[in-house]
């Protein structure tokens, strides 16, 4: 894969965006600002963005739970993924969604999803529609560990095998389905071994470095892209944080997280090896970055702060397209 | 005008909208049958287990018309996805009764997308199922669960009784923009009755009045409309007259047609194939105890299957379906 | 009576079960937590996700308190395939919305394996699940869906309103022979009431009146029996009597003390979490407007959740559920 | 695995019992005897009978839609088992399954299943009552290829093995679900490969030949009964008759299906190896069983007839254990 100096600032920015995004809504969330549950992608950061760069806003993703990560990487608006998780209208989702369901079409995001596994059939029928369409599109899914134990994903990458759909299943093995590690949930290493079942590639990336997932990643978009069908590619990461924010952590011990965030932390290996060893961007460049990034999220919090929440009679709105029987219903 | 069997309505409706919007696409298992085995001289070697889909992927090939693997929330599931992303797709759900391997997608998926994402999404998806017992194929095959999917907010439901309703509905349930379960009852599936040729659409929300009479409301969706139709007959021999209110959609539910006729007769049945508890019956019997309160002069009366599995033995399953003899003892349980 | 919180309450009952019954085993997804880590000094990192289960595990071991991947219908499948052959399995279905992906196993197996095996099977699980919205958890973490199981033969369902009944009721689940839906609301969880310490249990289809009144009987079951309760305080104040009926169980449904109550008021109002249509309000008001019909003096009012997906945004999640303000605008309706 | 006399002819009368009570099924059915639709097992007789001749009664077994030759290889009682396809009371389930539930706990048969893939789940739950009881009770669960793509396919080998839970899945691909050729529902040749995404042992027998069965699920079985955990044993098979009783066979050529039944016969290839092969019976003594078996099947009809239907008041019996409300409900 060629990288040049635009994709790696632009992954860099992707990142980092994904970081402090995170960082603050932990903080939001403690201080007793954001309704709801919140599932952080702290620590997953490459994987996310590495598969992202790839992706135009005609391709499709299908995201988990943990989808704030997901919709940073596919360009979603910031202010109005904001918004939506403080419940308010101008949300991109009206502030009917929330963290487990926030999405944009418009950026082809299908959707955070709050149940386990339901994203994988949903990107099976995007990568039907984009097979039909015959223009290239293609789509991703990203779905945890955990998930790759639920029956949907089985039975979704046996169906994208027999139709050669365009579509990429990313597992984001982050060792834990909630509480549960997943040396105990499934009884082999690797789930990319799984893609066996199914007569498709499997391919296993560090998903803490941008540069294994991005190669990877744009191998297995390739190949859907030109008509060779599914590819699933496991990811192995990290999440910082607990399973949602307020998790007392006490399934994993200190020392295996403080290692893992300084011997494999996504941002400093981006750094260490875009500066260092590719010599294509420099520090300085990216603090700036930093300060930017840090910006445009102030920026965005304050926007949702003074945004309204919704109006009463949105309760009733958006449930159908049309729902007017002979005489008026609903 | 023609008759034809309830299975060509649904033949007929699918062909007119696969012809006439390239985005309709037909998802399920064995809709063609026999598929890879063009080389042996094998093509659309069932057309669906009860023949609905015959023809169809001939006619606009294994694109269009898809054979699955017994995955359905994997198929029923893309069918969701497919739909979200600009498809039509048609997904048979062979027995309304695997439901039970395919309900995430409707309760949590297809129902609840539009809203989630504040009204962006549209979600045109027609999933169709058979219903219905009589045919000997015991608890697993043989159930109405339509009151399921009408609890569903964001689902609608169509429940049609006759070749004309089905095709009608069929083809508005194609072309609307939410998500459709369609129950198709497999003892209908080879009556008989006038259809229009052409291509025409029956909104959903809309009742019909199979049957007008003065002295009682009976209430009735799918195969009962006809229970309810010999009901009225027979009745009519001894001068008490039923109206018969067929509502063809649960949801939406056409409840100004049910109340006005509730107001020329101030007595009310509801038969029903599904199950009693939190179904169809109640649900209408509620909606007479509320808003139809002033205008009933008698109990509301709910004929319905018992609050039981469907039996094997015919002569069980015989009994467990509600016929005109049980609609009529309640009729007379109001009326005398 | 000491008092203590709902999540108590349902603890103890697992507790004493699994003590009394070397046959009792709690299945779910982080019942434990952390499982496979004792070599890390890691025991049971969370039981569970609200800790209901916490401390079972150190109990009695990982042999009978069995973490799950996440594979609803595997596990609960599995549960099925445990109690026909002979233990009494407690599974925990973390979310109602998750029945979602475990449908069938509830529907076409646990449901009716009895009734298909002539009577030879029975089928002694116990399903723990919550319910219920109020906790900014969004459209697929807080459906009342306890309508659909009440909906299917052969299933029981069980909905607590305080500690004292989760308990005795949770008991009475474990030790029936017949497969229980056991409904926990997430908003009761941490609210505390009185609870005896020992071993007891309420029998499955007995309604409790929660409180006594003269002019209007609400029935309401869950949270919503502590928003009748409110209600009936502030319309005491303008000299209107609440008869506060919590059946407790759905199914089977405790049928008299609804009418015997009614007999008492002649007024009827039914308020619950779960959306209108084919639900559980819906179903207690078709019992009225048939058997009760000759005891009313006024409609059946229902107040229920919109025919809508449960909204993120606080406003709007508030609004979304019935409130005393709701119910007291109802029972205004019918005794102006 | 030794092979002795009796456990041969035992063998052969179960595999004979079960073409015999096929072929008489079809007979009666197409004569309207029979209500309802039926799925005969005719042609795999040596997959059920070659690796329930490893089970005791107090082995279970889960069974499919396909579900009397699992019955028989069983132990089920034939008369009871006609009955119940006639709908009588006498029937094994009261005349209130059928063919889709025929089921006798008393033998361990836990159940035909008309929900494809349903029986698997069912099988790992009586594997745990097994793990539990400690006793060294053994699950078996048929299921096609067609069930194979379901998601509690995936769900359950997957909580098996992790739970090292005694059970053998037995794959029955005898090429077709439905009408659906195995070709195209997936992408791979062998079932056994789906073992690897669990971490068990996944074999091929040839679902055609007693002895290669008996040999290969005597292996699984005793595995699974020393705590050794489940396996996944695919039976490459092939059915007889149409789907169901009525099914035009539309999708197979009859080059096909004569192939099959004139080189791949399982009576006839047991015929072979154990009388010329292994020498341990004779043609004459196999006659003699043929002959039993078909007076026995004939009993069982008369019984099924001369038997009656249930009572009206059995409808409502069998929903539940017990379901009394305070004052007595249904
Ligand atoms: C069907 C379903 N089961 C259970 C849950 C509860 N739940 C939410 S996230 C989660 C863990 C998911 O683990 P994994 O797939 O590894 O994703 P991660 O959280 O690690 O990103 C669970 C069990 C759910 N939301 N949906
Ligand atoms: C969940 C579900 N989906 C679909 C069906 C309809 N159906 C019954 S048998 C069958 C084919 C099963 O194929 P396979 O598993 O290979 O078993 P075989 O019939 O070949 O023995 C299908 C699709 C069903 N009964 N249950
Ligand atoms: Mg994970
Ligand atoms: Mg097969």
């Amino acid at each position: 894969m060629q990288l040049d100096r635009d994709t790696l600032l632009d992954a860099y920015r992707r990142m980092r965006t994904i970081r402090l995004f995170e960082e603050k809504l932990e903080e939001l969330s403690l201080a007793g600002k954001l309704p709801g549950f919140l599932h952080l992608y702290a620590g997953e950061e490459a994987t996310a963005v590495g598969v992202c760069m790839h992706l135009g806003d005609t391709d499709y993703l299908a995201s988990t739970h943990r989808g704030h990560g997901h919709c940073i990487a596919k360009g979603v608006d910031l202010r109005g993924m904001m918004a939506e998780l403080y419940g308010r209208r101008s949300g991109i989702c009206k502030g009917k969604g929330g963290s487990m369901h926030i999405a944009d079409l418009d950026k082809g995001m299908l959707g955070a999803n709050g149940i386990v596994g339901a994203g994988l059939p949903l990107a099976t029928g995007a990568a039907l529609t984009a097979q039909m369409r015959g223009r290239g599109q293609v789509v991703v899914a990203f779905f945890g560990d955990g998930a790759a134990n639920q029956g949907s994903f089985h039975e979704s990458l046996n169906l994208a095998a027999i139709w050669r759909l365009p579509v990429v299943f990313v597992a984001e093995n982050n060792g834990y389905g909630e509480a549960t590690p997943v040396e105990y949930h499934m009884k082999i290493r690797d789930i990319a071994d799984r893609a066996g079942s199914y007569g498709i590639p499997g391919e296993i990336a560090d998903g803490m470095d941008f540069l294994d997932v991005y190669e990877k990643a744009g191998t297995a978009i390739e190949r859907a892209r030109e008509g060779g069908g599914p590819t699933l590619l496991e990811c192995k990461t990290y999440r910082y944080y607990g399973h949602y924010v307020g998790d007392p952590l006490t399934y994993r011990t200190k020392e295996e997280q403080e290692e893992v965030r300084q011997t494999r932390d996504p941002l400093e290996l981006f750094e260490r090896k875009a500066e260092s060893e590719l010599g294509l961007v420099s520090s300085d460049e990216l603090r700036e970055i930093d300060a930017e990034v840090k910006r445009t999220i102030e920026a965005a919090v304050e926007y949702a702060e003074s945004s309204d929440a919704p109006p009463p009679e949105d309760l009733l709105s958006d449930v159908y397209v049309s729902y007017s029987g002979a005489h008026g219903d609903a | 005008m023609r008759e034809i069997f309830f299975s060509q309505a649904i033949n007929e409706a699918m062909r007119i909208a696969l012809e006439k919007d390239p985005d309709v696409v037909v998802l399920g298992e064995d809709v063609a049958g026999g598929e890879g085995r063009e080389d042996e001289g094998i093509e659309e070697a069932w057309g669906g287990i009860m023949g609905a889909t015959k023809g169809l992927r001939k006619a606009f090939g294994p694109e269009r018309v898809r054979d699955t693997p017994i995955s359905e929330t994997g198929f029923l599931g893309a069918g969701v996805g497919a739909a979200v992303t600009g498809l039509r797709p048609i997904v048979e759900l062979m027995f309304m009764d695997f439901m039970g391997v395919a309900f995430d997608p409707l309760l949590n998926q297809a129902a609840k997308l539009r809203y989630m994402l504040g009204g962006k999404a549209r979600v045109p998806l027609t999933v169709r199922t058979l219903v219905g017992a009589g045919v000997r194929a015991a608890a697993q095959h043989s159930q109405s669960l339509y009151g399921i999917t009408t609890a569903i907010p964001g689902l609608k439901t169509v429940v049609p009784s006759t070749p004309r309703d089905a095709k009608g509905l069929l083809l508005a349930a194609i072309r609307d923009d939410d998500p459709v379960v369609f129950c198709e009852n497999k003892s209908l599936y080879f009556s008989k009755g006038p259809c229009p040729e052409e291509d025409f659409e029956i909104p959903l929300g809309l009742a019909d009045v199979k049957r007008e009479g003065e002295d009682v409301t009976v209430v009735a969706v799918s195969r009962m409309v006809h229970v309810a139709l010999e009901a009225a007959d027979r009745l009519g021999e001894e001068g008490i007259s039923l109206e018969v209110v067929d509502p063809r959609t649960l949801s939406p539910l056409d409840e100004e047609t049910i109340l006005v006729s509730l107001e020329k007769t101030g007595r009310l049945v509801i038969v029903d194939e599904g199950t009693p508890r939190c179904g169809f019956a109640a649900d209408v019997a509620a909606l007479a105890a509320d808003r139809g309160f002033d205008l009933l002069d008698a109990p509301v009366k709910r004929v319905t299957a018992p609050h039981s599995p469907v039996p094997f033995s015919p002569v069980l399953e015989d009994a467990y379906i509600p016929d005109a003899e049980r609609l009529i003892e309640a009729v007379h349980e109001i009326t005398d």
